[in-house]
């Protein structure tokens, strides 16, 4: 297991003393689907606040896996999944979705609502904060100016391309001011322009301290960013440097 | 924060009709549904009342004919028959008018000829005596029967009993019945709120990853099912009001044979305002329940 | 060719039985609709056989008076009045037995002191004569007044009229409550199979993305139809027997009152067996053309 | 507009002495959709049988649109599309279902039955066109082998990666051995080991005489097939060849 490369990062099996100060904590956290014995064993990784991390492996490595187990969609099988110091895998009820509402995320299968249009589908998200119609309005346009779909706004998904609904489901993720961000593949459907465009979103979100993790195949972006990078094989995360990761034919 | 509950509720308020505004088809699944068993819950309702009114109104119909010892007047007897509680008017017969009448029946002109020929008028003073309900008759048929002067009584006995028993009988049947029909539309309204949570499940599981509470998120669905309830009762009460109109027009056409059934069938003031209240009411519990055991499930996890 | 023709058929039951397995709820939603409407139309149909069959005993026991003019003998005209085809049986009373049971119902014993008193007998022969259905009655009761040696007719003119036209004025009220409730059979489970339809658009357009024919992607769901269509018959051919051996077992445990009442409700055999096969023709009749609405729009596009 | 590279395509505006000799014809088609007014113009665009082109372009560019177009999801506002000498735009009912089972489609959002297995989702295609229970489970193994799903053919679509789903959708996409193959982004959330095996798969039934439409974002996918390759940009069809477009930021 390499050394951790940022001080804000470091991937580590020993517990420490003050467990909140990190955004993202897991703790031997291992995740075996049954139906496919697949998922992620033995896992450790912390991120302390204002961190930026990509993930990247193989299809079907885990790296969806990994996220799922942050926002609190699968609960670990062993080990401790801590969000904020709140322990994920036993949050329920209203207190998850207190602690969802703290975060961003772009799923991979962007997950629209297909019976809402774009505005609506990205104005729920304040909607359920009970942010009053007046602020949601005064959001809602730039961040859909900041990824290029203001002309959309009232388009169903159906309506609109792959790459842009793709977009539509990056701005929902960050209309909340998330202080953890979650992007699965941001850029699977995007021209190299657009995802350019998109990392430099995620960048300056992160220079104003949120906290962010990519998961993607997309050594370009990788190598443009030069963050620190975390490689999932068979299940077992890796630290690798920006410039092996990006060499490597991951 | 006051502005926030303000939100809220307007969220939910614009949910639940953003939800049957786009529900389509749907909604009108739900509202037929509830429609069908609230008339039919209201069918069974109202035909109850009407059927302890009829049978009250043929009750009082139904006559004691008390028959005196011979030489006893029916005028004298009137009084001491009128004291009993259960009495509601009474009616004497003479037995000379009886004879005559008899006499005329008979054909026969001659009436003074034919007590002659008999020696004296055969018959006694009867009094006609009418309960005041179906079901006290019996008991009153007793009483007056041991009172003194008193030679027998008569009434339909066997006829009356059966009455009283038949509607015992049709009311615990209806009871059993609207149960059934309770428990079906709370299934019915359930099955159709669970169709239309598991027609959205995509739409819910997403508003749960981004945060949304399980209140927000079912709260719209819950006052669906009411809405549907209401709207339900609304209906099925028009329709209810309706066929009552018709089947009176029906019986007034009737020569006067049936008025006894009409005024039977129908219903008093208090229970033509009674009737869209319970509808309503049980319509929107129906709702409620339905629409909470739908969510039930998806809610408590 | 064969093979392919029986991997058609095999898919096309695979299909059906999938799509009821992974229904789930949705299938209880539109069984159970199905279910309640042919409840309803079975109750419907059977009440209006049992109500015309309770008509034929009340009316079978309806008898028309004959009152013969003075002098003539009733077992000499029996015979005549026997020819009549709505005749179903004579009774002769002749004008000594029924003044003999006058005068004992007047107390009176001395017969002969009586009648001597009267000059005569002041009776006719009567004869009591029943009709072979209720609704002839009416006529053959002004038949028989025009039969020379007939002085006077008597029926309970006014009361069989008016059940001869209540059971009129039902016939029509339930030809309109059936076709109504046809109506909102269909409507129901086109509404059910529409949902259904609806809730796997996005595998339907995947299927014909994909290549499948119009026919192979809705086939499935009209046999669904259909299926919830006869699922719903047994079921309320269950209740509906349920129930009408319970009213029979009511009834039987009524003194012989309402033996009448009791005879009238049972069904014949050839109603017997003719219930569930109309509940079962209509019920898939009901499942097809509901699921050809659901899918017509669809389908035809 | 460049000249044809390839003698297999053309893009003209002329017409042709034998129409029918093309697999896919489109002649002067416009789409525009009402409501966002955006789409495709007048693009021509020839292939014969056995061809294989690339399709690049922006996100929003038209690429989807295009592949609708061809197969029949769509119809052009002017113009033709023809396939195997069918006019596309005016086939309807059980002609157009038959035209389609001769087409092989990789959608760029997968379109998988989330209710039916992988194999179920495969098995259909075969089963829509009558084909023995026998005959489908004889092609079933194989395919999902090629595309490496054998372990997952009875896992429903949402047990599977974003990518593993992708090549779900591949398998089914050429199970029927299609005369023409339209794959949309059929490589956006594969890592590049795997979007190089998808790549060989489909030079190899292309080598079989299938002609092959792919569209992408992936310059390296570009840059390694070294195939024809057309650009849509604005809505117009524009032929570049491989180098050219590797070498842009498409
Ligand atoms: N719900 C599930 N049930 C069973 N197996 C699952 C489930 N979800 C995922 N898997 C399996 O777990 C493994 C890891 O899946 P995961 O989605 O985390 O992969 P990934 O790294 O995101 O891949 P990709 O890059 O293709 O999206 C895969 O082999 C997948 O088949
Ligand atoms: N059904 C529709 N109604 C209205 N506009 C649509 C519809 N479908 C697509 N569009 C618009 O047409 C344009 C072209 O869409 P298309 O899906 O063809 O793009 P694309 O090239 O596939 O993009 P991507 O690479 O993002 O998938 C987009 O701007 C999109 O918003
Ligand atoms: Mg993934
Ligand atoms: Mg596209």
């Amino acid at each position: 297991m390499p050394e951790p490369i940022d001080p804000s990062l470091q991937i580590s099996p020993q517990p420490t003393l003050n467990p909140s100060s990190y955004t993202v904590q897991l703790r031997g956290v291992t995740k075996i689907y049954p139906k496919t014995k697949f998922g992620l064993v033995d896992v450790n990784l912390r991120l302390k606040q204002g961190s930026f991390l990509f993930v990247t492996g193989p299809s079907g490595a885990g790296k969806t896996t990994l996220m799922k187990l942050i926002y609190g969609a699968e609960r670990p099988d062993h080990g401790e999944v801590l969000v904020a110091g709140n322990s994920v895998g036993v949050l329920r009820g209203n207190r998850l979705s207190h602690l969802r509402r703290q975060l961003g995320v772009v799923f991979q299968d962007y997950k629209l609502i297909p019976r809402w249009t774009i505005s609506e589908n990205i104005a729920f998200v304040l909607k359920s904060q009970g942010v009053p119609r007046d602020e949601i309005e005064r959001r809602l346009r730039p961040t859909l100016k900041l990824v290029g779909l203001q002309k959309r706004a009232e388009c169903f998904p159906d309506q609109l391309s792959g790459g842009e609904q793709q977009r539509a489901s990056i701005a929902r993720a960050i209309v909340g001011s998330p202080k953890l961000l979650l992007a699965d593949e941001p850029t699977g459907n995007l021209d190299q322009e657009n995802a350019l465009q998109v990392l430099s979103i995620l960048t300056k979100l992160n220079n104003l301290g949120i906290t962010v993790v990519i998961t993607t195949h997309d050594m370009h972006l990788i190598q443009v960013a030069q963050a620190p990078v975390a490689r999932i094989y068979n299940g077992r995360l890796h630290m690798v440097n920006a410039e092996q990761a990006a060499s490597e034919r991951v | 924060m006051l502005k926030i509950w303000r939100t809220k509720l307007g969220y939910l308020g614009q949910e639940t009709w953003r939800g049957l505004r786009r529900g389509g088809w749907m909604n009108w699944a739900a509202i037929s549904t509830v429609t069908v068993l609230l008339f039919l819950f209201g069918i069974s309702l109202q035909t109850s009342w009407q059927v302890s009114g009829l049978l009250n109104q043929l009750g009082s119909q139904l006559e004691v004919s008390v028959y005196l010892e011979p030489g006893l007047s029916g005028q004298v007897m009137r009084p001491t028959v009128l004291q009993f509680p259960e009495v509601a008017s009474v009616e004497v017969i003479e037995k000379d008018e009886a004879w005559k009448s008899l006499l005329q029946d008979l054909g026969q002109t001659d009436i003074e000829g034919a007590t002659e020929g008999l020696g004296q008028n055969p018959l006694v003073d009867e009094l006609k005596v009418n309960a005041r309900s179906a079901a006290q008759v019996p008991q009153l048929a007793q009483k007056l029967a041991r009172v003194r002067g008193v030679d027998g009584v008569e009434y339909l006995d066997e006829a009356l009993k059966n009455l009283i028993e038949i509607n015992r009988g049709f009311s615990r049947l209806s009871i059993v019945v609207i149960g059934l029909l309770t428990l079906t539309a709370i299934a019915v309204i359930t099955t159709t709120i669970r169709l239309i949570v598991i027609s959205r499940h995509q739409e819910i599981e997403v508003m749960q990853l981004v945060g949304a509470t399980k209140m927000w998120i079912y709260l719209p669905f819950i006052l669906q099912g009411v809405t549907f309830g209401i709207i339900g009762a609304a209906i099925s009460w028009g329709f209810l009001s309706g066929i009552r109109q018709f089947i009176y027009r029906l019986l007034t056409d009737q020569p006067n044979f049936l008025k006894v059934v009409s005024d039977g069938l129908r219903l008093s003031n208090s229970q033509l305002i009674l009737l869209p209240l319970i509808l309503l009411g049980f319509g929107s519990l129906v709702g409620l329940v339905g629409s909470l055991f739908a969510v039930r499930r998806f809610a408590l996890r």
